[in-house]
């Protein structure tokens, strides 16, 4: 009976599109083109977790967990609180250290990711609890999206040299498409800090986009945000991978969004993989009911409201 | 400590008419009618300690890194630049200054790398190590003051390209072009790539990380650049301020005292650095004018000295609470109240 | 042949300096661990209290009813400066609460000269300070004092802290300051009673010190001695203001007496806050202090 | 722009009224700008000295309606012992009409004015302190060290321990410990201390004490290993009752502790209590009131109602009478002046000259009612000290007792090294040497 209903709520999201604000961009042929992206997804993963198993203190939070992500893919990875779903996304961003596995970006391998060397391997994240520097206006926020790409020492940006000025432009120009792209326009001025939660969420977006990455973890971005700002993120996540052919790695315990948006989905539960797969598989999954059963009337009566 | 929109942006036009009629006044007017006893004992002072403010402004206010060992750089610049004069006679002055400050950055590079690991208070507290080392170091060691028995160090003569600044209304217009240079370099480094980086590692230093932000390198440009213009600051404090200078002069006190101008004066904002050393150094100057020119028959000077202190300090706790971003916050908050009529009538 | 004798009596004369340094670090535990205020104006109330004291007894009131009557003030004074200064501030960022308070020494330095004039005053608590001689070694019988007096002050507090109901509200405060306010404790009154029970231990601390160097201004110059407890001890652990108060007192001296000569002496008041920040860089919050958890 | 319109305002306003104030003066007055400090931690120090000196310059205008008929006045700016308050009373003092000369009473304060007062043609006055070498007139023709710069002290301490060794040779393997301040005022004298060590053969010690000195545990267990025979406490502030409080501490006798100038006052031993019994200073002037020029001052001054010390008991203080005493010189040295310029408000320079000319011998100190209160002092245009004799006192716990005749510095010892001393600032700033007393003085 529970699933039928989340049923109900994913048709009403897949339903959206359509009619909601569709970008100028060609997103109009999306539906045909997905099932061939579904076909090539053998070719080189962008991301790709083996064996991975990390403790905290006698504490398993991760135990052996594979995950492939292809490229261009929405991957999404969900579970019940306390699954070590952020715990993954912080191995991937090399905030942990896995105890075993290894963490695959393209062809390179990584015990630990070298955190400080992720934008340059074309990774960017967002945060559970929003890491967007409040004193900064918002188009500097998003400004800093491309920090790793100011080669200039300090000396040249006083001076103003032709490269320092060079790289300087090309980042705002960066900025401005993204800051168009995410109708950020009439705050861009603004101090980040003053601006209500869901226009955050979506400048921490846009601060992770602005550096096209090949690789866009998304950590609960729909957590604590309105019903009305949940559809257009995730409209806007939906155009980040179209428009600017980002995969997406997308942690979230909100079931109903998830179903609609991502293409492939694993679920974690405390610690180990228990399903993956297309959205339709995993919804029919048993061990899946079973986990989400143990918790389902309360996720139930939340998206009911 | 959002970055308010500053006055300039309010009024486009009235900024540069604001700087070009400032500039005439600051560089024209004052040294000409101004008396000795305005420059030699308000306004240079008032300059030495705005540029040693907007110093720990980019480092505390900016970078988000407290440090309460910055009198200590005042005085690595003093000595850096007496010695350069005296044991290199043949370095001009401004080159003598920069070496100086450069020396005064190097020097708060290694005292600001354990900022790589400590935070807040710890941080704090540790460049008191700096503080105490650098002033022992001073006393200690003759070479620094040329073997002074002392270790009192006299004032070189302040001269460039052959014009020599003797006259305080010469030493005034000296330090006022030191520091508007001074502040335009700073303000243009705040404006570009590694001012950004700075706030970034203040407010959120994981995700700065994360975004590829040079951690290791923000934060000891940040304390490099802040003790280099402290330490010119010093310079200007020693050689065209008090023209003698030994190290208690810039004791424990004196670093309090920059801490305060940049907190009353409002934090992140170079603008903040200048009001507050003028609410710092001018203000008590004017309360015990006033208060011996009105009270000077009643009490001794020590009662009006005692009061004024009282006076002072309730002032700083009334600041704090009224506006805890400080001067720059009151002042903008003024200005937009007068400005707003005329801000709608222009755009 | 190496003094063993000597080498004692520097040890165990750091480690009763220390005490005291220990007694004065207590004052700014108390208040920081419960609401994250370096309180720099605890050295001015330090020389306030020593000086109401001193001057309640040289206008002829025994010890004891001088000893009631700076505390009556002293609560009063804390109390109004918490309420006054400490609440409107409540959640600005520490730099901001830091130098309010030094605005706040300001004021009370003003007030305390304004109040009892700026002359010096001797104040003898009838502990001789001749040397007790034991096997060589010389121990101050007015050090063993004040570390008794320390000692059983710190004991009094532990016992405060774990067995009274306030005690274990401020442990609460200090824990997590939303979830105490969310269970009910009235937040402002535990505040005033932490700045009471810390102007308790400014005030002991003033006549200690004040016996020793004479009751003056630069009493208020003591905080210097602390603030290495604090670093190296953690700012918000008691038992880190008392060992570290025992380490800075004994590296202090060690350090001076030993390793001085070749520096040229002096070296004491830098020598502290290396000590302190070497250990720092191996535990960044102190020894005892609260590690800081960064949720992300 | 409204700050500053405000600020021009207040600038107006005082200045008018210092103006106001200096016109109404009628002619012949001289002027004294003070930079008193009387709050912080050196206010005991400045409420005595500067109260002895308003005190006497009271009872010259009271007794004698000034000097010649020459009223004497003053003004007093705040300066809490900071160098920058002191240049900053400087500067708003020196316009004044007629100002005699200056008496900061301060090291730091006294180094940032030499420039300016030789700039000026004001003669400074660091009465029993500032730098060595400004003894020599011939360099520094404007500052006056007078009675005692800090190399005499050091020999004059140094021939009294030989005094109670009996006699100079005995000095000879004797051990002496010398607790320094850890400032330019502390380590003044550690080059003339190590050669008089040379010179008389004694073993020489030298500790600092880090400023402010409120904790010295480690120097005195130093001393305690170093077992010396004498400590000379070289001490200012809160350091000295702490030196006497952690020296009985580690069982050292406080009659075989000597205090320099500046560690010799009621204000040094009192919070030192008991420990401090026995201790013994050097002292240019003695402590008491019996002298006939305080009783006057008792009389007259403190009878009119008009007395500067709030605290009676502290009058014949060892602060209140180096104010006496150096109001006794400033007075001789404008009356001397008066002589040979006339009876009327004299400039700076000829007060310089006047105190170039400061010779009060025994008899003419007598007739000022100063007798056994300072012994005398003869300054000439090239000793700018006047070769001033000390006393030593010894504190049993209630006051000062004088435990010692007049004793001589070695001079001649002396005046070599500061004339080296001199010349080498004088080759660093640039400064023509004088070759005599009526030498135009140059710059």
């Amino acid at each position: 009976m529970t699933v039928m209903v989340t049923n109900a709520e994913v048709l009403a999201l897949e339903a959206a599109p359509a009619q909601g604000k569709t970008r100028a961009t060609a997103t109009a042929d999306v539906p045909e083109r997905r099932p061939a992206q579904a076909a090539d997804r053998a070719a080189q993963p962008v991301l790709a977790l083996s064996q991975i198993a990390l403790t905290f203190g006698g504490v398993a939070a991760l135990r052996d967990v594979d995950l492939a992500v292809a490229p261009g893919e929405i991957r999404a990875v969900i579970g019940p609180n306390g699954a070590g779903k952020s715990s993954l996304l912080n191995v991937i961003s090399g905030l942990y250290r896995p105890d075993r596995g290894e963490v695959w970006l393209g062809e390179r391998a990584f015990a630990q990711v070298p955190t400080a060397r992720l934008a340059a391997h074309g990774v960017a994240r967002t945060f559970q609890n929003l890491a967007i520097f409040k004193g900064l206006s918002v188009f500097d926020n998003v400004l800093m999206g491309l920090a790793h790409r100011v080669r200039s020492g300090f000396l040249r940006q006083i001076i103003g040299s032709p490269l320092a000025r060079r790289i300087d432009a090309e980042n705002r120009a960066a900025a401005e498409d993204v800051i168009g792209f995410l109708h950020l326009g009439e705050v861009r001025e603004r101090a980040a800090g003053t601006l209500p939660y869901g226009l955050q969420k979506r400048v921490e977006l846009a601060r992770a986009l602005v550096a096209r990455p090949t690789l866009l973890l998304l950590d609960e971005p729909f957590a604590g945000v309105t019903l009305s700002e949940k559809l257009e993120l995730s409209e806007h996540v939906r155009n980040a991978r179209d428009s600017y052919g980002a995969t997406i790695v997308l942690i979230e315990h909100d079931i109903g969004v998830v179903m609609g948006l991502s293409d492939r989905i694993a679920v974690l539960d405390n610690g180990s993989k228990i399903a993956d797969g297309t959205p339709d598989e995993v919804r029919a999954d048993q061990a899946v009911i079973d986990a989400y059963l143990g918790v389902a009337h309360q996720d139930i009566t939340e998206l009911a409201v | 400590m959002s970055a308010a929109p500053s006055t300039a942006q309010l009024l486009p036009g009235a900024g540069a008419f604001a700087i070009t009629v400032g500039a005439a006044v600051a560089f024209g007017a004052v040294p000409l009618l101004g008396s000795d006893y305005l420059m030699d004992a308000v306004l240079t002072p008032f300059l030495a300690l705005a540029l040693a403010a907007v110093g720990l402004n980019l480092l505390t206010g900016y970078a988000g890194q407290v440090s309460l060992g910055s009198a200590a750089f005042l005085a690595v610049g003093a000595y850096a630049t007496y010695n350069l004069h005296l044991r290199l006679p043949q370095l001009p002055l401004l080159v003598d200054l920069v070496l100086a400050g450069l020396i005064a950055a190097a020097i708060g590079i290694v005292f600001g790398l354990p900022s790589l690991r400590l935070r807040g208070f710890y941080l704090a507290v540790s460049t008191l190590a700096a503080q105490f080392f650098v002033q022992w170091a001073l006393t200690k060691f003759g070479w620094f003051s040329n073997d002074n028995p002392s270790g009192v160090i006299d004032a070189p003569v302040l001269s460039v390209a052959g014009f020599t600044f003797t006259s305080p209304a010469e030493r005034y217009v000296f330090s006022l072009s030191v520091v508007v240079v001074a502040t335009v370099l700073t303000q243009r480094l705040l404006r570009a790539q590694s001012g950004r980086n700075f706030i970034a590692v203040r407010d959120h230093e994981l995700a700065a990380k994360v975004i590829g932000v040079p951690l290791l390198r923000t934060k000891l440009l940040a304390f490099g650049a802040s003790s280099f213009l402290i330490g010119i600051a010093g310079a200007l404090w020693a050689f065209a301020y008090l023209r003698t200078v030994e190290p208690a002069g810039f004791n424990l006190d004196r670093s309090f005292q920059i801490l305060f101008i940049i907190i009353i004066g409002g934090l992140a904002s170079l603008r903040g650095a200048f009001l507050g050393a003028a609410f710092i150094v001018v203000f008590p100057l004017l309360l015990s004018r006033a208060g011996a020119a009105l009270l000077g028959g009643v009490f001794d000077s020590g009662v009006l000295e005692m009061s004024q202190r009282i006076v002072v300090g309730v002032l700083i706790i009334a600041f704090l609470i009224a506006e805890p971003r400080g001067l720059i916050a009151l002042w903008d908050r003024l200005w937009r109240a007068v400005a707003r009529p005329a801000a709608i009538r222009n755009t | 042949m190496f003094d063993y004798q000597f080498l004692i009596e520097v040890l165990v004369g750091g480690l009763l300096s220390g005490v005291m340094y220990s007694l004065v670090a207590i004052g700014f535990v108390l208040i920081y661990k419960t609401s994250g205020v370096l309180n720099f104006a605890q050295g001015a109330m330090l020389l306030f209290a020593a000086l109401t004291f001193v001057s309640l007894v040289e206008r002829g009131s025994s010890f004891p009813v001088a000893f009631v009557i700076t505390l009556a003030i002293m609560v009063v004074l804390r109390v109004s400066v918490e309420r006054a200064v400490l609440r409107p501030l409540v959640n600005q960022p520490p730099t901001t609460l830091f130098v309010a308070t030094l605005g706040l020494s300001y004021v009370i330095e003003g007030a305390a000269q304004l109040l009892w004039g700026t002359q010096v005053h001797g104040l003898d608590i009838g502990i001789s300070d001749v040397p007790l001689d034991i096997a060589g070694v010389f121990i101050s019988r007015f050090d063993l004092f004040a570390a008794a007096v320390a000692g059983s002050l710190v004991a009094l507090f532990a016992l405060f802290f774990r067995y009274t109901r306030t005690g274990l509200s401020f442990r609460a405060v200090a824990d997590d300051p939303f979830a105490a306010l969310a269970v009910g404790l009235r937040l402002p009154r535990v505040w005033a009673s932490v700045w009471t029970a810390s102007g308790i231990v400014a005030l002991v601390a003033g006549l200690l010190w004040g016996a020793r160097l004479g009751v003056q201004f630069s009493l208020s110059l003591v905080v210097l001695k602390a603030l290495p407890v604090l670093v190296l001890g953690g700012f918000d652990s008691i038992a880190g203001a008392i060992i570290g108060g025992l380490l800075i007192g004994a590296i202090e001296k060690l350090s001076e007496v030993y390793v001085g000569r070749l520096f040229g002496g002096g070296i004491e008041a830098w020598a502290a806050y290396v000590v302190a920040l070497v250990l720092l860089l191996v535990r960044p919050s102190g020894l005892f202090g609260q590690k800081l958890v960064e949720r992300v | 722009m409204i700050k500053s319109r405000y600020l021009r305002f207040a600038f107006a306003a005082a200045v008018a009224s210092v103006l106001a104030t200096a016109s109404a003066a009628r002619a012949d007055e001289q002027f004294f700008p003070l930079q008193s400090y009387r709050v912080g931690p050196y206010a005991a120090g400045g409420t005595g000295f500067f109260g002895g000196f308003i005190d006497y310059l009271n009872l010259i205008n009271i007794r004698d309606g000034g000097v010649n008929g020459v009223k004497l006045t003053w003004d007093e700016g705040e300066t809490q012992y900071e160098v920058e308050r002191g240049v900053e009373v400087y500067e708003r003092l020196k316009g004044r009409p007629g100002v005699a000369a200056w008496n900061p009473l301060s090291v730091g304060i006294a180094y940032a004015m030499i420039d300016r007062i030789t700039k000026d043609k004001v003669p400074l006055i660091t009465i029993n302190h500032g730098r060595t070498d400004s003894t020599d007139g011939r360099v520094f023709p404007y500052v006056f060290p007078l009675l005692l710069n800090p190399y005499s002290e050091t020999s004059g301490i140094v021939n009294y321990i030989a005094s109670r060794e009996g006699g100079v040779d005995r000095l000879k393997d004797k051990k002496i410990v010398v607790l320094y301040h850890g400032s330019p005022y502390g380590k003044e004298t550690i080059p003339i201390y190590k050669l008089l060590a040379d010179k008389y053969q004694f073993s020489l010690e030298q500790i600092e004490v880090p400023h402010p000195g409120n904790e010295q545990q480690s120097q005195w267990l130093s001393i305690r290993r170093a077992k010396p025979d004498y400590v000379v406490l070289r001490g200012w502030g809160v350091m000295n009752p702490v030196a006497l409080k952690t020296a009985q501490k580690v069982g050292f006798p406080a009659d075989h502790i000597i205090g320099n100038v500046w560690s010799n006052s009621e204000e040094d031993v009192i919070p030192a209590g008991d420990a401090a019994k026995g201790y013994i200073a050097i002292t240019t002037q003695a402590s008491g009131e019996q002298y006939p020029v305080l009783q006057e001052v008792i009389k007259t001054v403190y009878g009119a109602g008009k007395g500067n010390l709030d605290d009676k008991k502290r009058i014949g203080s060892v602060y209140h009478n180096l104010g006496i005493v150096n109001g006794i010189l400033n007075v001789e040295a404008i009356r001397i002046a008066q002589a040979k310029f006339g009876k009327r408000t004299l400039t700076g320079d000829e007060v310089r000259w006047g105190f170039e000319h400061l010779q009060l011998d025994p008899a003419r100190v007598e007739a000022l009612g100063a007798k056994d209160l300072f012994h005398s002092i003869n300054v000439t245009w090239d000793n700018h000290e006047g070769d001033g004799r000390v006393t030593f006192q010894q504190w049993d716990g209630g006051k000062w007792k004088v435990v010692s005749g007049w004793i001589a510095p070695d001079w001649a010892f002396l005046r070599p090294i500061i004339e080296k001393s001199a010349a080498a600032y004088a080759k660093e700033h640039g400064i023509k040497v004088r070759s005599s007393g009526d030498d135009p003085v140059s710059n």
